[in-house]
């Protein structure tokens, strides 16, 4: 038994080696990358780092960055698990914010105890009726999820385009619904940072589908399913069901990430508000293995890359863009990690050899 | 491309040049050249947008070139980026921070209430803070002029329009060229198209292409667009076809001579220019400023002349007047 | 005028072509890097690289053409890319997918800096001619779905090309080495996409904007589903994507009134019902996103 | 005799098991030789290595007096190696022609597949060597028996010189398996080697020259097969003795269980493959469904367990209709069902031994109260099953995948068995299960008969079919062709009736023999 433990550990401690392994080697692409178009790296990278994790603010406006992608990554590692690939977070996103905007506007004489939770309960439902349609259409049609969520992106996105220029929009020039009211804003509890208690909100999700996933019945049946959905069928688990449901869920974290972003940082909808976070949630959600665990770590990293690249850019003469190209980097070298276990392998023959 | 807009006025220019250079010389003798700081950030997408973030920057080199400043860019990419851009200028103790297109409003809201000793200056929105100088447009009063001259000049009454987004900016644009063409041609019809839902409308051009070739087939034969680049889309399916397109923003009129019947033009340039030299000049003032064809913020430029006829020139210019004068409302949002 | 007419006429017909050019030339190329057992989520990716190259080529060489072929090259070289790291070291094939994606924004944008000294959008370049309304691209898409259809079916490479992405392990049992096939179906999509780029920047423009695939290797890669990963399939339903696409432009000409995003929802609308009425279940490639290593 | 390949001392482990430990192994020309071993002994492993798909930890491949190695099956193929996995290594949307030619393709002006000399070649082969197959047809739409057929072309056709088969006639009926012996003994007269994985020890003893025993990943030894006996193998396997054939007490019928009133249904492709079949099974008596694979026995299976939709009639199980009810609710009326593919219905490879054992009863207590799940309960489940089973693995929480393909079965068999049911649906229980393992679940199903379970038996197993069985229902083209009683039923005489010759006729045809 402690054996196991201990292997456990281990096994826990190569998972978490790789990463941290992988992310060298590609900062260290970049150094070459910085060099060759003649860029100082020490600066740049002083600067990422302070971008990221540089200051009490700094690190809370990565984990403002990262709050959503909490939210999308699980939403995408959560139909994965059920065997399903939701290419449509952002558009459920978007359908779940405008649903947040509307419902933190205009359900007026509510204490925020409530309105909050009802606001979030609004983006989740929008959004998770939005996934469930694609869920559906797979369970009864078996049409390809891919295929439908794709499309329903574009569909959502022009909806909610629809909705905030013709039918809620704010008067002004500006494309986006009004302030939502202030019992529906989520708490900021660091002073200069747009981080609310959203992030909390996220680390909850973040546990519960831990919960449901590995603790619960409905994450046995719906990993099941995903795993094998002939042998589930034949064990009595009602595989169409278990589809639907597990689009629904995804869509609601969805939703609720769109929510985040209106209610804690925006306060109302505004049109492109979203720079992709639904296909950000991807990678972090692959990167992180889908597991919430790993999914944690793969947002913050992502985040911490956003944010860190952008003071990069701001502050040295490193343009954004090649920010964004250290980014892609990164996420290479992260998820290829065999490359790191080679370059482990090689030190540990190395060290062998001495 | 970006092409040095030939400013409307050559006076202009050369009186502002001679002022200039006196400021200098004012400047040299109260302290030695301590240049003024000066920090912008784009709207999302940056530059290259052919539209108010690519005029931001002609007005800035012009500042760069002729007074006494230094100059820092940042492009936002996220919405969400636009609080940290401006906050980042302010805290670095920028002079004057300018902020392009209307989405940075409510960030700057924010940011100029953290630093009231700052001094901002936002484009195309209207912030109501003590430090912060807003610089609008009334591009439906330059679109209305070249709606008038696509009235005019189209012989199969159909003209056209293709905005990007479906957004009240650029619905501003429509509202004008619509108006401008029933006032002077009331039995034309505008087609009106957008290319996208989503930010990807300005940066089409294949998409706005074969949304011009359908306006075209459908009998348009002047078309209008505020649409970025996919603009350039608009206007490569006119040459194709052989009907006039109407430029946008800056004077487009290089991309296709023959084409581009003319532009409308927005002065960001001018109004970034205006408002640095106010700070240079310590006289900056943090209210709403109007740039309207009074102002010649807007207008209609280009090589008109060489396609249509005196007439209509003519036309165009006592529309312009009547603008000024205030016998013309053109209206700011489409019937 | 008859209103059918009007909607229906030979402008539609040529917008809907060059509208789903570039989606059944990237579709294809998805389509052999998905046979072959590789998940292509970088569609969108290695055609803005392609875009972008063929413009470059075009601007420095002159010749069109052979910026067409430089797309082709370069959208090759980062398949190269996509395959090494998912292939050789085993990323998620999506994950590798993504970060193509986020590596083309970048890069292209960055490029765009350091070789044209610009932002956002190029100068003009030299386009590829226009043959009867068309880029000579377009024809080359009637050749590249008959060329495709007899390379996936009638070929051996096809055979091993279809057994590598079902079940690898028997291609290998065969005797063929699985990663050499795995390799070539990630590269050729990349030569696709490369050219659905270059027929976006070059075939139809004559220039380059950031971001100017807007979302249309997602659409492709949509696509390359709903026509079952073949590509007779695909041509249709790039067709059918193309057609409604133009159909909803023309309707927004007409000025039915409707607001110009219901109209824009159309294809996307129209897709889905499709799906459900008369296309059906598409079954996937057995191994696809299943990385294949040897014990 | 000229020996031809030789391995000698291969190690190679896996996390958790060695399994090979200093195999030795020799093959000679023109001989079959039969390697056996209780399930996870290693033969799939040994023959992994030699085929190039597993890299050895240790040990040497000694090939015509070289020493070589095979790092991958294109070596292997290269030095006429050929291997039938027990798994299929087919492609299902392929037909039968391009399956075999795979890899070495005919062409046609050096760049097309020349399918017609393709298709060509395969009959001349099939008709060469006597394995029949549509050159044409689509792997999904042939029998498992035509598939292995296949598998068997497609290294006869790379002219292999020694051929491993892994265990090839777990999925045969009796007919297919005295084919496939025809066809391995003109093999062997052609000059080829043969590698013949079974559980089966009547096969060893029929067909091989000589046998090598593994057990726990060592060689226990090679004996000429003229010397021994299927008892003598059979201990050296298991190191102890095996009963061969079970013992069955005289029954005590009960009430009727199970009833089926004119059932029919169709199959995948919409075409009838249930005819009206009418059944009754009773308590405490084991009924044995005969049969040529694909002639409903599967679909049958299925609408009993509320995995597919019967077109009409009327299922009742004690007095309760249960026709087109969801397998859940089935499965709540107390019945169990042991799918005949356990990697595709029975078992989810990605979950580990306990979540595996659970797999049916898992959302009620003990295993889930409120929807919550109860860990302890769930592993103490496995540690329970595990030990009454006897299934080897390294642990509850090892992943299902890396079983042997016979523990993957016990998990489950210990599954369903190990609860309270009323009617047990089982099909193929046995396949691919070694004999000691086999006898010890003829024992527990026996046990259940006994106990007053009604038990519905498939297999393709004529033996076991006829050791178990009270009754005998003979399938054939979605019929019941007839049934016969435990005490009249003889093996010829089944396997006529397998063919759609009606009972009487069988019968009459038996007489005048
Ligand atoms: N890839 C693998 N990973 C981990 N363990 C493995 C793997 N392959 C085989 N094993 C283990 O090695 C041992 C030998 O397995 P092997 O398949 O060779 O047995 P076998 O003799 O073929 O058994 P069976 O008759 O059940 O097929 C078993 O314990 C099995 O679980
Ligand atoms: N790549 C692999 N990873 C994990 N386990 C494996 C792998 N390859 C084989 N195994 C396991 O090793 C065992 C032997 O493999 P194989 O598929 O040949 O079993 P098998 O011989 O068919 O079993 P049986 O003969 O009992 O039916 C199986 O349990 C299989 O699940
Ligand atoms: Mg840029
Ligand atoms: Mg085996």
């Amino acid at each position: 038994m402690t054996n196991t433990r201990k292997g456990k550990c281990a096994k826990y401690f190569e998972v978490a080696l790789y990463p941290v392994i992988a992310t060298c080697l590609a900062l260290l692409v970049g150094v070459i990358i910085m060099l060759v178009t003649g860029h100082n790296p020490v600066d740049a990278y002083l600067a990422l780092f302070e971008g990221a994790f540089g200051s009490s603010v700094a690190i809370a406006e990565t984990l403002s960055r990262s709050t959503p992608l909490f939210l999308t990554g699980l939403a995408v590692a959560f139909a994965f698990k059920c065997g399903l690939f939701n290419i449509g977070v952002e558009g459920q996103l978007h359908v779940g914010a405008m649903a947040a905007a509307v419902v933190g506007c205009y359900l007026t004489g509510l204490p925020a105890i409530a309105h909050i939770p009802l606001t979030l309960l609004a983006a989740a439902v929008v959004a998770g009726i939005w996934a469930g349609v694609p869920g559906y259409l797979k369970a009864r049609f078996r049409t390809h999820e891919v295929i439908n969520t794709i499309m329903m992106n574009h569909i959502a996105i022009a909806l909610v385009s629809y909705l905030v220029v013709h039918v809620f929009r704010a008067p002004g020039v500006i494309p986006r619904t009004s302030t939502i009211l202030p019992s529906a804003q989520l708490y900021r509890f660091i002073e200069f940072s747009r981080l609310n208690i959203g992030l909390f909100m996220a680390m909850i999700a973040l546990y519960l589908i831990y919960y449901l996933l590995w603790k619960t019945n409905v994450g046995y049946e719906i990993r099941a399913v995903g795993h094998n959905d002939k042998a589930a069928e034949c064990a009595g688990i009602n595989v169409k069901r278990n589809i639907v449901m597990a689009m629904v869920i995804s869509g609601m974290l969805g939703g609720l990430a769109g929510a985040e972003r209106i209610m804690g940082l925006h306060l109302s909808f505004i049109q492109g508000f979203s720079p992709g976070y639904g296909f950000e949630g991807i990678a972090v959600a692959l990167l992180g293995r889908n597991h919430p665990l790993g999914i944690l770590f793969s947002a913050i990293l992502f985040g911490a890359l956003a944010n860190g690249g952008f003071r990069m850019s701001m502050a040295t003469a490193v343009p954004t863009d090649l920010a964004t190209v250290i980014q892609a980097v990164v996420v290479f070298f992260v998820a290829a990690e065999q490359l790191a276990k080679l370059f482990i392998k090689r030190r540990k023959k190395g060290r062998l050899a001495e | 491309p970006k092409e040095d807009p030939e400013p409307v006025e050559e006076d202009a220019k050369v009186e502002e040049d001679a002022k200039v250079e006196e400021d200098a010389k004012v400047e040299e003798d109260a302290k030695v050249e301590e240049p003024i700081r000066i920090g912008i950030v784009y709207s999302v997408g940056g530059r290259g947008d052919l539209s108010f973030n690519d005029a931001a920057f002609v007005g800035l080199e012009r500042a760069a070139k002729e007074l006494n400043i230094e100059f820092t860019e940042i492009e936002p990419v996220e919405i969400a980026k636009m609080e940290t851009s401006q906050d980042f200028l302010a805290q670095e103790g920028y002079d004057l921070v300018i902020v392009v297109g209307f989405l940075q409003a409510d960030a700057l809201k924010v940011v100029s209430e953290r630093y009231p000793d700052t001094k901002f200056a936002i484009i195309d929105s209207v912030v109501d803070m003590p430090n912060v100088a807003s610089l609008v447009f009334k591009e439906h009063e330059g679109s209305f002029l070249v709606g008038a001259a696509a009235g005019l000049m189209t012989e199969s009454n159909i003209v056209g329009f293709m905005g990007g987004m479906d957004i009240p900016l650029i619905n501003k644009f429509q509202a004008g060229y619509e108006a401008g063409v029933a006032h002077v041609n009331p039995d034309a019809e505008v087609k009106v198209v957008h290319v996208a839902t989503d930010g990807s409308g300005f940066r089409d051009p294949a998409r706005g292409k074969e949304l011009t070739l359908i306006q075209i087939a459908d009998g348009a034969d002047v078309v209008y667009h505020a649409a970025g680049s996919s603009g350039l889309g608009l206007i490569e399916a006119a040459v194709e076809k052989g009907v006039f397109a109407i430029g946008v923003d800056a004077d487009q009129n290089h991309i296709a001579p023959e084409t581009v019947l003319a532009s409308m033009i927005k002065r960001v340039d001018v109004a970034v220019f205006e408002a640095i030299k106010t700070v240079v000049e310590d006289r900056f003032e943090a209210r709403v400023h109007v740039f309207g064809i009074a102002e010649d913020g807007v207008g209609i430029c280009g090589n008109l002349g060489e396609h249509a006829s005196d007439e209509v020139i003519a036309t165009i210019a006592d529309l312009k007047q009547k603008i000024i004068d205030g016998d013309i409302v053109v209206p700011d949002t489409p019937k | 005028m008859n209103l059918i007419e009007r909607i229906f006429d030979v402008t539609i017909v040529m917008v809907t072509i060059r509208m789903a050019t570039p989606l059944i030339i990237a579709g294809i190329g998805g389509m052999f890097s998905e046979r072959s057992g590789v998940i292509n989520i970088a569609l969108e990716g290695k055609m803005l690289f392609g875009a972008f190259s063929s413009v470059a080529i075009s601007y420095y060489t002159g010749n069109p053409w052979l910026g067409a072929a430089g797309a082709i090259l370069i959208g090759g070289l980062i398949g190269f890319l996509h395959a090494v790291v998912s292939i050789k070291f085993n990323a998620n094939q999506v994950v590798s997918g993504v970060a193509i994606n986020i590596l083309a924004i970048g890069l292209t944008a960055f490029l765009l800096e350091t070789f044209f000294h610009v932002s956002g959008t190029t100068p003009t370049v030299a386009k590829l001619p226009v043959w009867g309304g068309f880029s000579p691209i377009v024809y080359f898409v009637a050749v590249l779905v008959v060329f495709s259809h007899i390379t996936l079916f009638y070929t051996p490479f096809g055979l091993r090309l279809i057994a590598a992405g079902e079940h690898p392990k028997a291609l290998e049992t065969a005797g063929v080495n699985v990663i050499k096939i795995r390799y070539l179906g990630v590269i050729i999509s990349g030569c696709l996409a490369g050219l659905a780029g270059a027929q976006l920047s070059i075939g139809t423009m004559s220039l380059f904007v950031e971001g100017m695939t807007a979302g249309r290797g997602f659409i492709a890669l949509a696509a390359l589903i709903f026509g079952k990963w073949t590509p007779l399939g695909i041509l249709g339903s790039c067709l059918l994507f193309g057609f409604t696409d133009a159909l909803g432009m023309r309707l927004a000409g007409l000025g039915i009134g409707l607001p110009t995003q219901f109209i824009q929802m159309l294809p996307f609308v129209v897709t889905m019902i499709a799906l459900v009425s008369f296309v059906g279940r598409a079954r996937p490639p057995k191994a696809i996103g299943m990385s294949y290593q040897k014990e | 005799m000229e020996q031809i390949l030789e391995m000698v001392n291969i190690v190679k482990t896996f996390p958790g098991v060695v399994a090979n430990n200093k195999v030795s192994f020799e093959v000679r020309k023109r001989e079959i030789h039969a390697l056996v071993g209780e399930n996870g002994a290693g033969k799939t492993t040994l023959m992994n290595i030699l085929y190039g798909l597993y890299k050895p930890d240790g040990g040497d491949i000694i090939i015509a007096g070289e020493k070589t190695s095979i790092d991958s099956p294109i070596v292997a193929i290269e030095k006429g190696i050929g291997l039938v996995a027990q798994h299929f290594m087919l492609i299902e949307p392929l037909t039968v022609a391009e399956n075999i030619i795979l890899g070495l393709e005919t062409r046609k002006n050096k760049i097309f597949t020349d399918m017609r000399k393709a298709n060509q070649k395969v009959k001349e082969l099939s008709e060469l060597y006597g394995l029949e197959v549509d050159p044409t047809a689509r792997i999904m739409d042939i029998s498992v028996g035509v598939q292995q057929r296949v598998e068997i072309l497609k290294i006869l056709y790379r002219e292999a010189q020694i051929l491993i088969l892994d265990e090839p006639t777990a999925v045969l009926t009796p007919q297919e398996t005295k084919e496939l012996y025809k066809v391995l003994f003109s093999l062997k007269e052609m000059g080829k080697s043969v590698v013949f994985i079974t559980h089966k020890l009547n096969e060893v003893m029929d067909i091989s020259d000589r046998v090598t025993v593994l057990r726990g990943g060592k060689a226990i030894g090679t004996v000429n097969t003229s010397e021994t006996d299927a008892t003598q193998l059979a201990s050296m396997m298991v190191g102890r003795e095996v009963l061969m054939r079970v013992k069955k007490e005289g029954k005590k019928l009960g009430e009727a269980v199970l009833e089926l009133r004119k059932v029919s249904a169709v199959d995948s492709r919409k075409l009838p493959a249930l005819k009206n079949v009418s059944l009754e099974i009773r308590a405490g008596e084991i009924l044995g469904i005969a049969g040529v694979q694909g002639n409903g026995q599967t679909e049958l299976v299925e609408v009993l367990t509320g995995l597919r939709k019967a077109t009409s009639g009327e299922v009742m199980l004690k007095g309760d209709s249960i026709i087109n009810k969801n397998s859940r609710s089935i499965r709540e009326l107390r019945v169990a069902h042991i799918p005949e593919d356990r990697n595709k219905r029975g078992l989810i490879l990605d979950y580990d031994v306990a979540d595996n054992l659970i797999l049916g009863p898992h959302y009620k207590p003990p295993f889930t109260y409120r929807g919550k799940r109860n860990l302890q309960n769930v592993w103490q489940n496995a540690r329970n099953l595990i030990a009454e089973f006897d299934i080897r693995t390294p642990s509850y929480d090892t992943k299902a995948e890396t079983l042997s393909g016979g523990n993957q079965q016990k998990i489950v068999v210990a599954r369903e068995l190990g609860g309270d049911i009323s009617l047990l649906v089982v099909s193929q229980p046995t396949r691919g299960l070694d004999i000691g393992t086999i006898e010890f679940i003829h024992k527990r199903i026996l046990e259940l008969r006994d106990k007053g379970v009604a038990i519905l038996l498939v297999s393709a197993e004529l033996t076991e079919i006829m050791s178990l069985s009270d009754r005998i229902a003979v399938m054939y083209d979605g019929n019941i062709v007839g049934i016969l009683q435990d005490e009249e039923a003889k093996e010829e005489q089944i396997g006529m009736m397998m063919t759609g010759i009606s009972k009487v006729d069988a019968l009459r045809g038996e007489e005048s023999d």
